[in-house]
Formats: C-alpha cells, structure tokens, sequence
C-alpha cells in the first residue's frame, strides 16, 4: 500500500524544472501584471509570501494595496472579496488550509456562489477562493482535510483542481480569468511536485471543464484528480505488469478530471464505453463524497457498456488520520490495483445474478 | 501610493513603554442618545449650532410620511396573498429616510429584509425594492445602477459586503462610501465583529448603522448583550461610536452625514447605534404577543418618528395644512399606484431559473432547462387538450 | 408536475390527528422531563416557541435555565452546545433555518463531528442539531435550502430525517438520546402534516440507521426521504393505474431512508434486488447530493440485478428558487414518473450496448 | 432557580430616558499594563498592598525555568524528528505559568496549539500532551480527568467550548470557572466575539486571556486591530478588560486569580490580555526574518519572563545559588525525561481510524475496517515472505 507521490510522466524530463508551487506562483503574478483589476489576499499573504509561499514576493513586486495581509477572518476575508468583486474587481483570496475555510462557508454559499443568480447577472463575482487541501504532507488535525465534497454540492461555484505543473499555472489564470466564483483547491503533497516548465512559455492547456486522458488504455478507466493523479499513473504502470495468479497485466486508462465543476461527462463516458470498467479513485472520504456522483452519473450514461459496476477506492469514512497513521488511509497503489481485481473479469461474473454480497460492498 | 499604510502601528516595546494605542475617551458615545427634534431652546443654548434646516426638514417630513403609508401598504399587500411576507419598519420610518437621503449620489446603501422603505426612499421602484419579498425573484432592482445592494437575508452577512465594495473603490481612487445597516440582533453574529474589525484596521470608508429596535424576532436587546450600548462596540475597533435617537429623523440624518464625510475624506470608519422600536410585529407570520407587552408598545408610540418630526415643524411653523395634506396625499397616490402594481401578476420565466448561475450555463444545466421545457410543453399539450376537450362538451351542453 | 404534500397512508385515519411539529414538541417535552440534563437552546426558543411553534410552552414548564433563547449567534450556539456536552449535558439546538445553520458550519464540522474520535471517546458529543430544511412553504431566499448532502459528507455526524408523525416524535427521542451529535432535519413542509398519533402513547418505531418500507411493490423501487416521501407515495398510488402508451400500471415500492447516516443498505439492497430497478428521489440538488452516494452504493451491490441504472429525480443544479418558481424545482409526481418510465421497461433496452446518449443523461 | 436572570435589563422606554446600561468606565481597562515584578518600591508605596508571597514566587520561577527548558526540548524534538511541528511559547513562559498555577482544582483550561506549556505546568503528562504535534493521535490526554481541554487548533473556537462549559457547570450549581487562552489574530475571528458575547449575556464563570504576543504568525498587531488595545473589546460586551504585563509571571497569576475568582462567586467573565512576545518564530517550519528585525525581538529579550521573575527573587533575597540550580537540574531532568520517552516509538493501531468516529461504528466503518485489516494482514505476509526469501538467499550466500 503505497502513497508514494510521484510526477505524471511529462514531469520525468528535468530541463528547466518548476515546481508546483512556483507556477501558481507565477500564475498569480502574471494575472496580477495583467490585470490591475486582481487582488491578492488572505491571512500571510503578504511579507511571508504565504506559508506555502504561493504568494511570495506579490508585496514587493506590486505592493500591499495589490497582495495584501488581511485579519485573522475567514468570513471577513471572503465577505470583503464579495465586496470587492460587487465593485468590479477581481479577488483572489487564500484560505490557509482546506478546515480553515469552513468560518467563511455562509459568505462561500450563501452569498459568492448566488449572488449572480440572484442579482440576473448584475453582480457577478469573478473571484477565486484558493484553497491549499489534502493530506500526505503530515499535517496535524485540521490541516490535510479533502473539502471537495462541500463545494460540488454548492451550485454556482466552479471547482478546480490542477494535478500538474502547467496545469497549475493554467488552470489558476483560467480561474481567475472565470467570471464566475472559482473554488481552486491546491494539492498540498503536490506543491512540491517538479516538472519541466517554462515560465516564459507557460504551455497552453485546456480550460475549465475539460477532463484530460493522462494515460491512454483499453482495460478499465481510473478515474480521478488533483493529489491522485500521480498515485493512479503508478497504480497504472504496475498493473502493466503480470499479477495476481498469473493472469496478463492490465492497461489502465487514466482520467485527470482538472475540474469536478463543470464535470466532463463526455470525456469520462466515452473512456468508460471503451474500456466497460471503472474506478473513481480519490482522497476524500468514500461516502457521499466526490465519488458517488461520478459513478452515479457514468452508470447512468454508460449503464450497458458496463461488464462490471463502476467502484470506488477513496478515503475512509473517518476524520483525517493523524500523520503517523495517514499511510493507511490514503488510496494507494496496492489499494487501487484490488479494486481494478475486484472488476470482475472472471466471465462467470458477467452473468446476471452472479454478483452480490461480494467483496466490493464495503469498499468504501 | 498605498491606502493600506497603517496609522499609528503599535511600538513593539514591551512595558512599561507599551501603551494603549489610542486614547479611548473620543471613541466612546455620549451618555445619552444624541437628539435635535424637540430640544431647540436647550441645544441652541448650549451649542449655539443653528437649527436644521427648513428645506431639510420638509424633504425628511415627506418621506416619513410617505414611508409610514409605504408599510402599512405593504403590509396590506400580505393579507391580498400579494407579498410572501413582509418585515414591517413601521416606527423605524425616521431611520430608514435619514439614511437614504445622508448618501451621496456615488455611496452605496447594505440593507437587510427590513430596509426596503431606505431603499425607496433612495428612490427606487418600490415594485423592483418588493421582489425579493413578493417572491418572483431574489431580487428585483439593479445594484450597480441604484448604488443599493441586494437586501440581505442571513444576518450581519451583508457588512463585510460593504466594508469590501468601499475598500475596493477607495483603492481605485473613488471618493464613495458605504453606508451599511444591520439589527440590533445581527451584531451578536460573528461577521459583524469581523466586518467592523477589517474596516477598521483598513480605515476603509463604511458607516455601520445599527437599528437597535429593542428585538430580534422575540428576543429582547437584553438577551442579546449586556454591553453599555451597542455603539460601545466601536471602541473594540478603535473607531467612533456614535448613539442617536433613531426616531428622531433630523438626529440620524445629522449623525450619518457627519460619518459619511469623514469616512469618504479618508477619515475612517463610524459604528452609530440607532435607538428606536418596532412598532409592529417581526414580521406579517408573527405574533408579538407572545414576547411584548401592549403597555411597552405604548411608550413607544409617544415618541413616533412621524409626529416628532411633525411636531418640530410645527413649533418652527414650517407645516401648514396645505404641506400636510400634499405629504399625505402624495403617501397616498404612491400606496395606490404600489397596489395597483402589485395586483398585476409579475413575469415568470421558468427558464431563469437556469440562465444566471454562472455565466455560462454548463451542459448538465442546458440539460436540465430542456427537461423543464419539455415538461411544460407537455403539461401545457394536456391542459390544451383538456380544454378542448371540455369545451366540446360544454359546446355540446349548450347545444 | 404536481407538487401537492399529501400525508403517507397511515395518517389518512382522523381519529386523533396530531401535527408533526406538534409531535417534535412532544418528544423535546418527554426528553426534558426524562432526563435533566436535556437543555434546549436556540433563537427565539423560549416564549416565541421557535418560529415554527416546536420549543412553545418548555420554557414555561421547564424555565430559562432548561430552555433558553440564545443570542443571535450559530457558531457560538453550536460551540457553547459542544462545552455543554463536554461537561455531560444533552444540549438539543434550533438552527432557525437550513442556510442559518451554515455560520456555526466549522464547528459542526471541526468540533462537534471530531470531538469523540479526536479524544479517542473521552469526550463523546451526545448532542442534536435541529435544522427545519426544504422548501415547498413559499420561502423566500435563504429559507429553502436541502443541505443534507453538507452533512452527510462530515464524517462522525449521524444524519436523520422524519417524514411522518410517528418517526418525528420516535426519531427526535433516539435522536436525543443518542450518545453521538446527530443533525437532525426537519422537513418544513411536512410540519403540518398530520396523522392519527397519541401523545400518551406514542407508538414504536425503528431506531436511527433504519430504513423502513412504506409501500410494497414489484416493479421497481423508489427510495427516498424526509419531504419527498408522501410525493413518492402519491407517485406509486398514480403509477398503479394504467398510463404511457396503454400500458399496465406499475406497483412501485416506497423505502423511506429515515437516516441518512448511518445508510442502511440491507433494506435498500435487499428491495433492488427484488425489483430489479430504482429511482432515487430528493430535493436536494442532483449535482453531488444524496443520491449519487445512493445510487453509486446500490449499484456496487446489486449490479447484476439491475435492470436499468438507478436513475436519480432530484432538484435542479440551482439555487432554491423563488417562491413563485418553486414548484419548477421540486420533484414532483410527473417528473417521478418519466423516470420510472425512463427504466428501460421496452425489452430491446436490456441488450448491452442499446442504451446510451438516451433521455437519462441529464435528468439530475 | 434559574442563573439566567438578566442583571438589569434595558429599560425599554424611548429616549430621552433611555440611557447605557452601565457605566463603561469600570469596565475599560487601565492606561498601562499592570506589572508587578520591579515595582515593590512604588506599588507598595502607592496601594499598601502586601507583596507577592515568597511560596507562590517560589513556585512560579521553578515552573518558568522549567518551562523555558520544556520549550527548548520540544524545539530540539522537531529537529530530531520526534515531533511534526512544535509552536513554541518561549517568551511567553509568564502567561503559560501564571495560567496553569492560577486554576482551581475543579476549573478547566482551554488551550491552543500554541498553549502546551500550560498544560504541562497544571501537572499533565507532557508525553501525552504533546500527542497531537507528535502526530500518533489527535490528542492524547484525558480530558475530563485533567480538566483540560484538547489543544485546539481552529483558531478561537474553543472559546465558546469554555463558556459552553462554564455555563453548563453553573447550570449544575458547581463551582467551576473555564479558562480560555486565546492569541492576538485569534481575537478577530467571528467565535472570539460570539463566546464572549454569550459569556456576558450569561455572566458565564468564563475568563478569556489573550496572550497577544504581537504577531499572527507574519502578521503585526497593527494589521490585525485598531483598537486602544485588545482588552478594550470587554467593553463592547460590557464585561471588564484587563491589561497586564504578560512577561511578569505574578502580575498575570494575580489578574487571573481576582478573575478567575470573581467568576466563580458569580461576578461574571472578564476579558484579559496579557501583552507578550513570541520569542521564537511561529513554529519551527516558520521562518521569522521574513517579518520581522533582530532589533524588535532583541528588545524584548531585554524583557524576558524568567529573567524578571529571577531578578525579583533575587532583589527580595529568596533566591540563592542553590535554588537555582534546583530548579535548572530539575528542568534538566524533566528534559531528558521527556526526550528519552519521546524517542521510543509511540504506539500505534491502525484499527482506532475507525473505534471512536462514533459510539459504535457503522456497517461500513466496520467494513472498511475490515479492508484495512485484511491489507495490512496481506503486506505483513508478503513482508515475512520477501524476508524469508531474502534470508534464504543471504543464508545461501554466506554459505
Ligand atoms: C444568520 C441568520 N440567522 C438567523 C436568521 C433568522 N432571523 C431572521 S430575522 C431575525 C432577527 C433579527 O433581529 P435584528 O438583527 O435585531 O433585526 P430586526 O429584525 O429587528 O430588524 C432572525 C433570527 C437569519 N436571517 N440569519
Ligand atoms: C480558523 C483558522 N484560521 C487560520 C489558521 C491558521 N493559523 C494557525 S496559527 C495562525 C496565527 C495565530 O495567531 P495568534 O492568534 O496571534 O496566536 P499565536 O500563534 O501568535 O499564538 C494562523 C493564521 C487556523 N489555525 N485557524
Ligand atoms: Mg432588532
Ligand atoms: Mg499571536
């Protein structure tokens, strides 16, 4: 049961390697020299540069009018952004950690994600709610909660999560660019991921809404984003390998889903009409969680494709682990690769009635 | 140049050197809620400040007693199943015209549910101002345009909204202010504290106007803080507290102006607590009798805004019978024209349901307007049908 | 589209009709006078008797100490009923309404969720949190809200929900009596709905974890909860008769979930499995709500014996609607039974490969 | 008998007769922080008041040696792996000390992740208490037993756990007060300003102490209020403000006591804030020189806790050479102690993710307890296996 994080393969290159955290970092910067009309803020935002230093260097470059360091106030900060984006600008504020956005969940719900709605469009809210989430990096209590769930259900809001380098920069100005209200969660273990990125030439890449084939296959479909990424394109590599009792390796075809708001369904369905198996792989709690939407809506729209149902390995139904215990809930290879074995490939499966009480009923 | 350079900031030497920051006697309100209405000979003795002025007086008597002719019409319109609800400002008339005519043309106005006569007497369309309550949209008026925000329904909610938008046109450059009100109830709720705190740590130009009416729903100011006075709370900001008798009309208007000017000159934020009632239940569903006694309501009645300010203008011989009946007939032509309106069914559009929550409807959402439209095709097919249907036979009956 | 509330079958009987709302106020009462340490508490609970009548008449018969108007704070409601709790009391609170509840919203989830599994059950939080939620009433913005799916996401909170009479009154007991923090919602536009129910004698029902089948069927199975059960059942009375293009009736069975967590997949599973297809029915937004967990769990566990996919009727993906444009949003008996319709009942349609871009697709 | 009983609500009647409740003044706190240590000639001369007893100094400086020691441990632990994060608390020694020894038996302590100092000093386990920055679980001391509270990380929420269970104490007719620390940046949360709201409204036995040690991990106190100071918020829920010197151990325990005692015999919450110095950066992963000058933090080493307390000892003659090195070899062996103990493994049990998220689990807990057990039955055998091949192999090779 590994949680080693590994980059995508686009990131084994080593040229002019940027990391993560650097190309949100550029991508505040260039939409900040772009647009006069972006503000940075949050709590730390400003000398510090942020305690993952995302907004490093902002202050300097462009004062604190422009990245400011905002009171300890979740609620105040994001009201206040509310408040800045009636008036035409376009905020993006930083929550320090996924917990420590829910003090702001009322001005997040009831006010960024309705109030175009509720004003026809009269006040729209272009701003964007940076959200570092996610375990791995042992964080104590409060610090590596998977919040993905709460803003999915949340009508009006975009939801979007990069799993690599370019899409960290892309994605974010995307995000920014949004008129809409952008939740952009940041995986934390990810921050430090390295890939070969070119500042100048930030490259291109799909905007929001689309999914991406990270790794192209014909058995069955991964589906998944943000810090999951790397750990489903390793539980793809290994599955290559023979396994089980003999049986031949299977080829994984892996979806990064880059936002869970707008969902891609055509990108997701036509993989798994191809491919007929699927797993829905991510970090945050199984139930009710990200996962039982996208398998809902895959069964829905893929059901006669599917020789098997689409399963979930996602995180215990529990509150985050304390670090020294995180391994074991985190989905790691091992726990993938039994899920992809439980998609019944014996053909006695196929047949109606064959399947039951099996072991996939628990597995999350 | 930056607004954000912090005034004064705190010596970081540790004591005896440290010291409060500011002295807190000029944050703190007068002993007593600051009144003009009825205390001519004291106060022109006392400050030798001239009295308010005559066309200022006048314009603030039409509006209350077009306000007080605005409520109880509204209220009418909940019983003709015209409203969903209504939260009645009768006896809080003083308040909601003092503050619509302090702000500038460029200032925005925070209401809440219960706002809606400040906002018409900014001179909104009180049909557009009723949407929210009569329940064709959230909404009905445009924000940008008016400088008003949509009324706000969850409490306190709408400070921080005021504190960003004056924030954000102080660094643009913009000389506007943003004039915010909550209840007595809503200062309790953690955004107030937060709003009033960022405001004033940015010295950002927003004046809080809290209307203590003496309850939230049932609750009594009792129950809801054991503080001096709610304006007490300024100085936990290290802003201004200002205490005024919200009925009197000319005090708050006074108050506000003075806040507003020097919040838009750079001057910082203001906290002014309104000290006023409700003359009326919370709103239409309520029953007050179940926390309020009719001797307690009585008291207040004596002190109504209306006949405060009548009264002064009276004793000023500014009011004869002639302005009295224009005001009230003026009250009453608009009450007419507000039913008349009202009793208009409104235009609903089922597909804006999906047209405005983003930007771009997505495709689950351009999927899901389809659905809607084919349900109603179909139920309209039926009803059509059914008509037709039941007409033939009603044809063949008279036949 | 109809969108009537109608009571379920066993309230037809008019002998000693009784009001949800009333039975909620008995079962606060009997909780208070069985057990001191019950404490209620919240906005407007004591002489108003809440804004929907449930607490009228316990501060009277228990005094301010025992039920007691709060200031007007939901995080500090919530919080101080979690040091409540810490010193042994049974703090049961009022949130007025769904979207108020969402100020107290980090300590629900940071606290009151975590405060037993953090402190290895040291400091168990026998708390309940009253939420009325739904819509239907006519109210306006900010009073409809279905925030179930916020909820159910948040591990260690139990999740229960009434639709009649009887499981008002038995569920809040359980409810209050259980040693975990229970948010416990309460459909508003049932709370006048009525039923032959005794105060003296309150009848027995299920405990929280239980789903109970309110109608037997064959056809296929609706599962649902708290509002949409009576529209479920008038749905199922309406499918009996003949309809579509000449076809026979369906006989639809009815599950009433009553708890949302803990899920009770036995019954469920067991009901698909003789139906063979299912239809899951909220008001909540589709988008990420209950019943993607729903279907999503159901299918994992009963794919051979599905039919057709679990379809989901749901409301729209949009902020609760105005009250003049509410009846557009709810599920109603219609758009119930176009999903049933949508089951693939045609023979054709259980070919694999012979379903695919078809009306399913964007129902939620 | 209810504890609820407003102590003199509102009058409800209108202005003019509408006045504050209470006089504010009483309850502002004073124009400098109140110090003890280095004032004998002026304070006795001034107040007559007898000087702090020679047992209480005694046992202070014991603890404030021993937890300047306690924190530099703790530090070296994160540098050895042994501890994810540690906040470290030197330079608030006085506050943490002065906290702990001020609480009653029966009284509870509400601490921060910052606060562990204070714990230890009330007589925890510090192996225990550290649990939660160790990262083996979330918490690791009995809290009822110890009557403190889980170090709370979600800043200022634990205040309204305090007044929550204070209230519930006073409901049950016990006798317990609740302490809740809190930091400077703590103090504009929205929780910070509901808990002491309900704590007045209530007259909870509640004392809130704000170590403000003038920073918010990068953030100045100037950037986080613009208040007098930070005691002067009492006002605002009509509760008295306390300001003190939080590097003079005696000062602090002193206001904490008169509190704290008050509070108890019914006289209501009372807000302190002790001014301090965060000597270190936030935690060991923070790097202070982005923020702040060696000559700021050098001022305050002039200031520092256990130097004030020593010199004061010291000036009175109640420390001598062999006291003090008691209390450091004491220190030194609670040191050494601690790191031995904290460099044995602690123990874990993967199945406890699932025993206590409810009173009993769910089916699919017990389920996914199950998948875990299985996995880690499976890689302990491939483990064994792998070991046992390789111990073939290393047999066959050596052979
Ligand atoms: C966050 C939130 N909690 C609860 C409510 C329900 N509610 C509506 S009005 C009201 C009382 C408000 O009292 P106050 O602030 O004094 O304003 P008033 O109604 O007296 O004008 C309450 C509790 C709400 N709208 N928002
Ligand atoms: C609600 C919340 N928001 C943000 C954080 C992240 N955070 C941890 S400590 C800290 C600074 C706290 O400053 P202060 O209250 O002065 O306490 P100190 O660390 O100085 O003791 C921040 C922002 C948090 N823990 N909780
Ligand atoms: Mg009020
Ligand atoms: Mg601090």
């Amino acid at each position: 049961m590994s949680t080693a994080v590994r980059q995508p393969a686009a990131a084994a290159a080593d040229r002019k390697p940027a990391t993560m955290g650097q190309a949100l970092r550029h991508a505040l910067r260039d939409a900040m020299a772009d647009d006069p009309d972006v503000h940075v803020f949050g709590e730390d935002v400003g000398s510090l540069g942020g305690v993952f230093r995302v907004t490093d260097g902002l202050t300097a470059e462009f004062g604190p009018d422009r990245c400011t360091d905002t009171p300890l106030a979740e609620a105040g900060i994001l009201g206040t952004a509310a408040g800045m984006a009636m008036y035409g600008l376009r905020p993006v504020v930083e929550m320090q950690f996924d917990a420590f956005a829910y003090p702001g969940f009322e001005q997040l719900v009831s006010h960024i994600s309705r109030m175009r709605n509720r004003t026809r469009g009269k006040l729209p809210m272009p701003l964007t709610v940076r959200i570092p989430y996610g375990g791995g990096i042992g964080g104590v209590e409060h610090h590596s909660d998977s919040s993905e769930a709460y803003y999915m259900a949340t009508p009006g809001l975009h939801v979007v999560t990069p799993a690599t380098v370019a899409d960290a920069y892309g994605l974010l100005r995307a995000s920014i660019a949004s008129d809409d209200p952008v939740v952009f969660l940041e995986p934390k273990r990810l921050y430090w991921s390295k890939a070969d990125w070119d500042p100048q030439e930030p490259e291109a890449v799909p905007g929001i809404g689309r999914a991406v084939v990270r790794r192209r296959g014909s058995s069955a479909t991964l589906i998944t984003y943000g810090p999951s990424v790397p750990v489903c394109l390793e539980a793809a590599e290994a599955a290559r390998e023979e396994h089980g009792d003999g049986a031949e390796g299977w080829d994984l075809e892996v979806i990064d889903l880059r936002s869970l708001v707008p969902f891609d369904e055509e990108t997701v369905a036509a993989s798994v009409r191809r491919t007929g198996r699927a797993v829905v792989v991510h970090e945050s709690p199984g139930f009710a969680g990200p996962g039982g939407e996208i398998a809902a809506r895959i069964t829905e729209r893929c059901f006669h494709y599917l020789e098997a149902p689409v399963l979930r390995v996602a995180g215990f139904d529990i509150p985050y682990p304390p670090p020294m215990l995180e391994r074991h809930h985190l989905p790691g290879v091992d726990r993938i690769l039994d899920a992809v074995a439980r998609l019944q490939w014996e053909s006695g499966f196929t047949e109606s009635g064959g399947f039951g009480q099996g072991r996939g009923g628990g597995a999350v | 140049m930056t607004v954000l350079e912090q005034p004064g900031a705190y010596a970081p030497a540790p004591p005896p050197s440290w010291r409060p920051r500011t002295d807190a006697a000029p944050l703190l309100p007068d002993a007593e809620p600051y009144r003009v209405l009825g205390t001519r000979g004291t106060r022109t003795a006392q400050d030798g400040a001239p009295g308010p002025d005559a066309g200022l007086l006048r314009r603030l008597y039409a509006a209350v007693v077009h306000g007080r002719r605005f409520n109880e019409q509204a209220t009418a319109l909940t019983r003709q199943g015209r409203l969903a609800v209504y939260p009645s400002s009768r006896g809080q008339e003083a308040c909601q015209v003092a503050a619509a005519l302090a702000l500038g043309e460029r200032d925005w106005l925070f209401p809440s549910y219960r706002d809606t006569l400040a906002a018409v007497a900014r001179g909104l369309d009180p049909v557009e101002v009723l949407s929210l309550l009569r329940g064709d949209w959230h909404h009905g008026y445009d924000s940008p345009g008016t400088r008003v925000a949509p009324l706000c329904t969850p409490l306190a909610t709408q400070l921080p909204h005021a504190v960003g938008l004056a924030h954000a046109a102080r660094l643009k450059g913009d000389e506007v202010a943003a004039l915010a009100l909550v209840g007595d109830g809503g200062t309790s709720e953690g955004d107030f504290h937060e709003a009033l705190n960022f405001a004033a740590v940015w010295q950002t130009p927003a004046v809080f106007l809290v209307q203590n009416n003496g309850f939230a729903i049932s609750v009594p100011l009792a129950k809801q803080t054991a503080a001096p006075s709610l304006a007490h709370k300024a100085v936990g900001y290290g802003i201004p507290g200002r205490l005024v008798d919200g009925n009197d009309a000319v005090a708050v208007h006074e108050v506000l102006c003075e806040a507003l000017d020097r919040a838009r000159a750079g001057g910082g934020p203001t906290l002014v607590e309104a000290v006023t009632y409700r003359l009326e239940a919370h709103t239409n569903a309520d029953d007050a009798t179940r926390y309020r006694t009719d001797q307690e309501v009585e008291v207040w009645r004596e002190h109504d805004p209306v006949t405060l300010l009548e009264r002064e203008l009276r004793d000023r011989g500014l009011l004869d019978e002639a302005t009295v009946r224009e005001a009230e007939e003026a009250a009453e032509r608009q009450a007419a024209e507000l039913r008349e309106r009202m009793h208009q069914d409104p235009p609903l559009d089922p597909a804006e349901l999906f047209a405005h929550v983003y930007a771009q409807p997505t495709r689950q959402l351009r999927d899901q307007a389809d659905q809607l439209r084919a349900e109603l095709e179909a139920e309209q097919r039926s009803a059509a049908a059914a008509q037709s249907a039941g007409s033939t036979t009603a044809g063949e009956e008279t036949r």
